[in-house]
């Protein structure tokens, strides 16, 4: 027995808790399948709701993972327990640890499930992820045809609280996400309309609601309360969509020349296959169940593995940091415990 | 004896010309009257009473300046020393004149110019105590009382905060020739006379005399011939003064004359508007008052819509909307007028004007036929916001066993002032027809409400045959006629005196009675007719509530200086709108007045919030 | 548009379709709406070498009822039954159904049996009851468009004409319409699932024409049964037509495709409703736009005599398009039967071209 | 023209592109507040007038947003004006002047 962790997951989960364990003097193994680390997160340009750069955090993160020893590009094949505690496979070598930190998160709903929103079939229609990337790139935001959008529309709730995709939970961030996008899409093209098509916006978190509020007031974003039903495509290649505004009851159709789709959060290949190797508790909506969400929610319920970040359902960067540092205060009690038995 | 000289020119041609300007505007003004109005004024100056009221009025505030000398002695001296000692000095002047010269009838320059005319000289050492002598003396004194009233002018221009006023008014051209002109009369006056009695060595009395011989004697150059040039240039600036007048903020002094002889003669402002409104338009003098009056000014900062703008934009012809709009109709400003001019009726003649185009359709209304009662109690819309108003009144009217009825229980139709207040009397009217019915079919002797709002509407548009109240007068008359024993909780409290109920109904004496009983009333800073308005005004159009709620922390800060255990209020307006800033508990004189019965479970009042805030 | 997402969508949504040896059962409606069209399908399946059968003792699905709210489940689970019970009797196991009513029926049922088995037995007690019948449910069950759309390369090369305008070689424009009951309960069950049907794009395509997608291409026709069966609705009926129409008019469609029994038949008599009613007229210089089933399409592909496929009942002229496709017809024989016997000549509308 | 018996009904959908957004700008430019509404209805729910008819305030200047202000000329008669709403109003939207601005749209722009 000694006190080497495996982290599973390169995500801001995965980094932040290496981060920590390390910190902690711990020997720390990351594992990530990427050939880079910072999951969505690399991708991401800037975080609500006060526009911080995506980069920062990761950066911040990164800085506590001096003694870490991070593994890039691998596969795992198997885990196996032996009274050791842990050891992976991944097709080129063998890692073995006292204690698995299983952060492997989340990737977003494929956009293309929803058929009737044309993601894939109509060039004008985006997601909130590709639209991210154009930002990050630093590039204009221009339609298919490299026309500067005049109408943008943002579709709240793609592929989440939606029997019709299987997935009946709330992705929670999204609604945040839109609004932040639709701000700086006002930003880019202050001529533009700007239109948020949402059930509920969800403004769980500090500041957020104010978000929201200038959205209204300094940048003139429309809310208007109704689901897509579908689109279709002009011969101009601009978007028609058809929902009901639901506060006049009336149905409603208008023409878009951008339309982003706002995808929710599903549980990542990683994180169902990770699930299957160790035989972790899935929860109706496939992400993973821990112990007890309340109290124990950084114990998978298996000895020696633990649990962090986004495989356990929809959350924000932030709480995916506070998470991370939560099960990493965990694995740490769990090696000094099995330090102090086995002596 | 030389009787004329060139330079009176000028003074005579001015002189003449405002004259017949006065006569013009006066035809012109009594011409545009209503009838019932001429009927009114005719009869007016055939009754001494009305006249000699006039009168008195004219002396007090036309030369005395007595409201301004209330407000603002300062501004109270200047101004009469300018009135009063220039009216003197015509006056007496002509007495004077008289002395010299025999004739019934003499030219107008005459009397005004007189020094240069006459300069003897008094020699023998009596002939001090002679009449001449003695009118040289008077006449000295008066040009320097009206000096006197000059130098504060020109320190309040340049330094108006001497005189408390944070802002002065903005002049256009002619208020500022007209300005200069008035400026330069009685200097040029002085040193005309004085340089006169300087070289012929008479003439002046104290002053002029004594200067004339010192500036003579320093100034080099024919002391004739500069003399005559001041006489030409004082007959220039009383000429040019007279001609600018008619197009000048002073035209207001005759204005006001006239404004108050109708007052008298009890002519009312119309509705939509009337030579009467524009005789009131013309009489404001642009002191400046209503703007430090004005909330909107010290505690919003908005200083380009008070009563001398919106007065001024009416000169020009053109009111803004935003003018009209963007105010509380709170009545400060009017309060504070020395002129005594109804803004307010002004404000809303323009409001009227917006939109006049517009109907309503309230033919969803129907009648409910409510049942008999010997009161009948209007809560009005607000106390709806504000349940805890109309639970305490029917508490009470119960515990007083009361024959009553609420008649807007079940939600109310609106009283209509609101209508009014954006200018929609047309629309309001109907409310007020339907409410009326309502009432009258109540059969009842009195309405109580708890809105002052409704109040004031209720008493000057309704004209019901029944007696009018608002809750705070007729819980005391409860009180007074034993119909229920209150016993005083001693917690200490300040009033804060609604509008439409304190500058709007006149009642100020009856809700502090009645919290004398039951509480430790504590005066606040402005109160009665200069209460502070709560900012929740439904005046108030077009103003953001980051706006109002500057308005609303001001006035709670002067209400709480002596920090109470509540703020009582009369209005669930009021009410409402400072329960959402407000650090002490607020609550309506009703409420208190039903913790006071006894045997009630007092309610602590320690929560930081008004719970009703809360519910609704 | 991006093409390789549809076909992406398409691709998922691959249903088998059976070769050879159908079973068929026909449409209630159908003979008396396009009298041509059930009768061409027998033609060219026998021209392209496959064996259809059909029993005249077939009754209604019942699935008009069902869907108009006087037939309950049961009982049509029971006349479903039946249908089945007469081709297992002769010996089939491919189903093939004309109407798409029916086939959302069937499927329907099938897919209530797969769920419910115990639902399945009472239905198999309640036919032995009414009528000692036994049945073994199809092993394929297809729609008639599924199978022209699994033959459609076969009547391409069979085909003496193309949706090709002779004139200007330009394929011809055509948008497709696919019954609601086709797909939308079950998407797996039809060839490119409920949102992008492949089912007539595909026969479209491989036929030579342009398919264009037009905002209302997933409205209902306006049948809507109860919308049409009951006067007091029909307005409503016309009306969602309508709103079909104006949608699709900037896009200048030659054709409208369709694969149901209600669909051809309204897209085609609203045009000349409409047009008595207020003077609208969708196709180029007052005519309409004509409309044909799947099989009167694969008619004139094959080079069938226009008048042969009932073309002549059809209330918007197919003349013009016959004209672009270089089809060549007798106007004299327009109104003649089988027999040549004159079969009367409708009056001209007032509004609406006419040949 | 022929009557068949039956009619063709105006489709109910609001078809935004053919909005008239002119009483919009109108009413947006004298008060910008309305721009905050999340549609709560707390201003409906309070409503004098709204208590004895089917006024919804709430509806009428969503409809503006949307373009559509044919709806509410006859309805905005039914206004009492006693300032409830404003008082109410979670978003702080200043609807009286609202109410106020919308009457002037109509009456100034037909």
């Amino acid at each position: 027995m000694d006190n080497t962790v495996i982290v599973i997951g390169g995500g801001i989960s995965g980094l932040t808790a290496a981060g920590m364990l390390a910190q902690q003097g711990l020997d720390v193994t990351l594992l990530e399948k990427e050939n880079e680390t910072g999951g969505h997160l690399a991708r991401w340009d800037r975080l609500f709701p006060d526009r911080k750069k995506a980069s920062d955090v990761l950066d911040f993160a990164m800085k506590g993972l001096n003694n870490a020893k991070i593994v890039t590009g691998v596969t795992i094949t198997g885990i196996s327990r032996h009274q050791n505690g842990f050891t992976v496979t991944s097709p080129l070598s063998q890692y073995t640890a006292s204690a698995l930190l299983v952060a492997t998160g989340f990737e977003l709903f494929e956009a293309r499930k929803k058929e009737e929103y044309g993601y894939g079939i109509y060039n004008n229609v985006i997601t909130s992820a590709d639209l991210e990337e154009q930002f990050k790139s630093g590039r204009k935001v221009l339609t298919s045809e490299g026309k500067t959008p005049g109408r943008i529309g943002f579709i709240h709730c793609v592929g989440s609280r939606d029997e019709k995709v299987g997935n009946l939970y709330c992705s929670k961030v999204c609604c945040v996400t839109g609004v932040k996008q639709a701000i700086e899409l006002k930003e880019m093209f202050p001529a533009s309309e700007v239109f948020n098509f949402y059930m509920d916006l969800r403004m769980f978190d500090r500041h957020f609601e104010e978000l929201y509020y200038e959205a209204q007031q300094k940048w003139g974003v429309s809310f208007i309360r109704g689901r897509l039903s579908e689109c279709s495509e002009n011969p101009d290649g601009s978007i028609i969509l058809k929902t009901e505004d639901t506060l006049t009851g009336k149905p409603l159709k208008m023409t878009i020349d951008l339309l982003v789709l706002l995808s929710g959060f599903v549980p990542s290949g990683g994180t169902r296959g990770i699930s299957k190797m160790l035989g972790l508790q899935e929860g109706d909506d496939g992400f993973i169940n821990s112990a007890d969400q309340h109290s124990q929610n950084n114990l998978s319920g298996i000895e020696g593995v633990f649990l962090a970040g986004a495989l356990k359902g929809p959350i924000s960067v932030s709480e995916a940091v506070a998470d991370a540092r939560a099960a990493a205060a965990q694995v740490t009690c769990y090696i000094s415990s099995i330090a102090v038995t086995h002596d | 004896m030389i009787k004329f000289n060139l330079f009176v020119l000028p003074f005579s041609l001015g002189l003449i010309y405002i004259v017949t300007s006065i006569i013009m505007h006066y035809y012109r003004w009594i011409k545009a009257l209503p009838a019932v109005d001429k009927v009114k004024l005719s009869a007016g100056i055939r009754t001494p009473s009305k006249v000699l009221a006039s009168l008195k009025e004219i002396f007090l505030e036309g030369l005395i300046h007595r409201r301004l000398w209330k407000r603002n002695p300062l501004l109270g001296y200047m101004h009469m020393s300018f009135a009063f000692g220039w009216f003197l000095l015509i006056v007496i002047g002509n007495l004077e004149s008289r002395v010299y010269h025999g004739a019934y009838i003499n030219a107008p320059y005459y009397p005004i110019f007189l020094k240069f005319f006459i300069h003897d000289r008094l020699v023998l050492f009596f002939e001090i105590f002679t009449v001449p002598a003695f009118f040289r003396f008077i006449m000295d004194f008066l040009l320097l009382f009206v000096l006197s009233g000059l130098a504060l002018a020109w320190i309040k221009r340049k330094q108006s905060k001497w005189f408390g006023m944070k802002q002065t008014t903005r002049h256009n051209f002619f208020d500022r020739v007209a300005l200069t002109c008035l400026w330069l009369i009685f200097p040029m006056r002085l040193l005309a006379e004085s340089y006169t009695a300087g070289y012929f060595h008479g003439g002046g009395g104290f002053l002029t005399k004594n200067l004339g011989n010192l500036l003579v004697m320093i100034t080099p150059g024919p002391a004739e011939l500069i003399a005559y040039f001041f006489w030409w240039t004082y007959s220039l600036v009383l000429g040019l003064f007279f001609i600018m007048m008619p197009y000048s903020r002073y035209m207001h002094i005759p204005s006001e004359l006239l404004l108050i002889l109708f007052r008298h003669c009890g002519i009312q402002p119309k509705k939509w508007g009337s030579s009467f409104s524009d005789l009131e338009v013309r009489s404001c003098s642009r002191c400046g008052v209503c703007i430090d009056a004005c909330q909107l000014n010290f505690a919003a900062g908005i200083s380009t819509i008070q009563a001398v703008y919106l007065i001024r934009s009416q000169r020009e012809q053109f009111i803004p909307d935003h003018i009209a709009q963007t105010c509380m109709l709170c009545g400060r400003c009017q309060e504070a007028c020395p002129v005594g001019i109804k803004i307010d009726s002004l404000r809303l003649i323009k409001r009227r004007e917006i939109g006049s185009g517009q109907v309503a359709d309230f033919s969803y209304l129907t009648n409910t036929h409510p049942d008999y009662a010997d009161v009948v109690y209007f809560a009005g819309c607000m106390s709806h916001l504000t349940p805890s108003i109309p639970n305490a009144m029917e508490g009470i009217l119960k515990e007083a066993g009361i024959n009553y009825l609420f008649l807007d229980r079940d939600g109310s139709i609106c009283c209509g002032r609101p209508l009014m207040l954006a200018g929609k009397d047309k629309q309001a009217n109907e409310l007020i027809e339907f409410n009326k019915t309502l009432i009258s079919q109540t059969r009842a002797k009195l309405l109580v409400t708890s809105c002052p709002i409704c109040y004031k509407v209720f008493r000057e548009e309704y004209n019901l045959p029944i007696r009018i109240q608002h809750h705070s007068q007729y819980l005391l008359e409860l009180v007074k006629e034993g119909k229920i024993a209150l016993q005083s909780q001693h917690k200490r409290v300040v009033y804060h005196d609604p509008c439409d109920l304190g500058r709007g109904g006149n009642i100020y004496e009856a809700p502090r009675e009645l919290l004398g009983k039951i509480s430790d009333l504590e005066a606040s800073g402005k109160d009665r007719a200069d209460a502070l308005c709560c900012g929740g005004s439904l005046a108030l159009m077009s103003t953001s509530m980051l706006t109002k709620d500057k308005v609303t922390l001001d006035a709670l800060q002067s209400l709480l200086a002596v920090d109470p255990d509540i703020l009582v209020t009369a209005c669930p307006l009021c009410k409402k709108t400072f329960s959402k800033l407000s650090k002490t508990e607020v609550r309506d004189i009703a409420e208190l007045v039903h913790d006071a019965i006894p045997g009630r479970k007092i309610r602590i009042a320690a929560t930081v919030k008004d719970p009703e805030a809360v519910i609704s | 548009m991006k093409p390789g997402g549809k076909r992406q969508i398409w691709d998922e949504y691959q249903k088998e379709i059976a070769d050879d040896n159908y079973f068929y059962v026909r449409s209630c409606v159908r003979q008396n709406f396009f009298p041509g069209a059930e009768k061409t399908f027998f033609r060219y399946m026998k021209q392209l070498g496959r064996n259809v059968v059909e029993n005249p003792s077939h009754t209604t699905c019942s699935g008009i009822g069902y869907h108009s709210d006087i037939v309950p489940f049961e009982t049509a689970m029971t006349m479903v039954a039946r249908q089945f019970a007469l081709m297992t009797e002769a010996g089939y196991e491919n189903f093939v159904t004309s109407c798409i009513t029916s086939f959302g029926l069937y499927s329907e049922v099938l897919e209530t049996w797969e769920h419910f088995p115990e639902v399945e037995e009472q239905t198999r007690i309640h036919l032995r009851n009414a009528t000692g019948r036994e049945f073994l449910k199809p092993k394929n069950l297809a729609h008639a468009s599924d199978v022209t759309f699994k033959l459609r390369k076969e009547i391409a090369d069979a085909g003496r004409y193309r949706l090709v305008n002779q004139d200007t070689g330009k394929p011809i424009r055509v948008v497709e319409h696919i019954g609601c009951h086709y797909s939308r309960m079950f998407p797996n069950k039809g060839v490119g699932g409920a949102e992008y049907p492949y089912v007539l794009v595909g026969m479209i395509e491989d036929w030579g024409g342009e398919v264009i997608d037009y905002p209302e291409r997933r409205h209902c026709c306006g049948f809507g049964f109860r919308q049409y069966l009951v006067k007091a609705n029909r307005g409503y009926s016309i009306s969602a037509s309508k709103k079909k129409f104006d949608s699709m008019k900037p896009y200048k469609p030659e054709l409208i495709l369709t694969n149901c029994p209600g669909c051809p038949m309204f897209l085609d008599r609203w045009q000349y409703a409409i047009s008595e009613m207020e003077g609208t007229t969708y196709g180029e210089n007052g005519q309409g736009i004509p409309v044909m089933t799947y099989e009167e399409l694969a008619g004139l592909i094959l080079g069938y005599d226009p008048w042969d496929l009932g073309l002549q009942v059809h209330q918007v002229p197919v003349e013009p398009l016959l004209d672009k496709m270089g089809i060549p017809y007798d106007p004299e024989k327009k109104f003649l039967d089988i027999d040549g016997n004159f079969i009367g000549k409708p009056k001209s509308p007032s509004f609406l071209k006419f040949y | 023209m022929i009557d068949f018996g039956y009619t063709l009904t105006r489709d109910r959908q609001l078809d935004f592109d053919r909005g008239d957004f002119r009483y919009l700008k109108l009413v947006k430019s004298l008060e910008p507040s309305m721009d905050l509404c999340i549609g709560c209805g707390s201003c409906t729910a309070t409503c004098s007038a709204g208590g004895f008819t089917d006024f919804n305030i709430r509806k009428l200047h969503t409809v503006i947003r949307r373009g559509d202000p044919e709806s509410i000329k006859a309805e905005l008669k039914k206004c009492m004006f006693c300032g409830k709403c404003q008082l109410v109003c979670p978003r702080g939207v200043n609807l009286r002047n609202l109410i106020l601005a919308m009457n002037r749209a109509i009456e100034i722009l037909g």
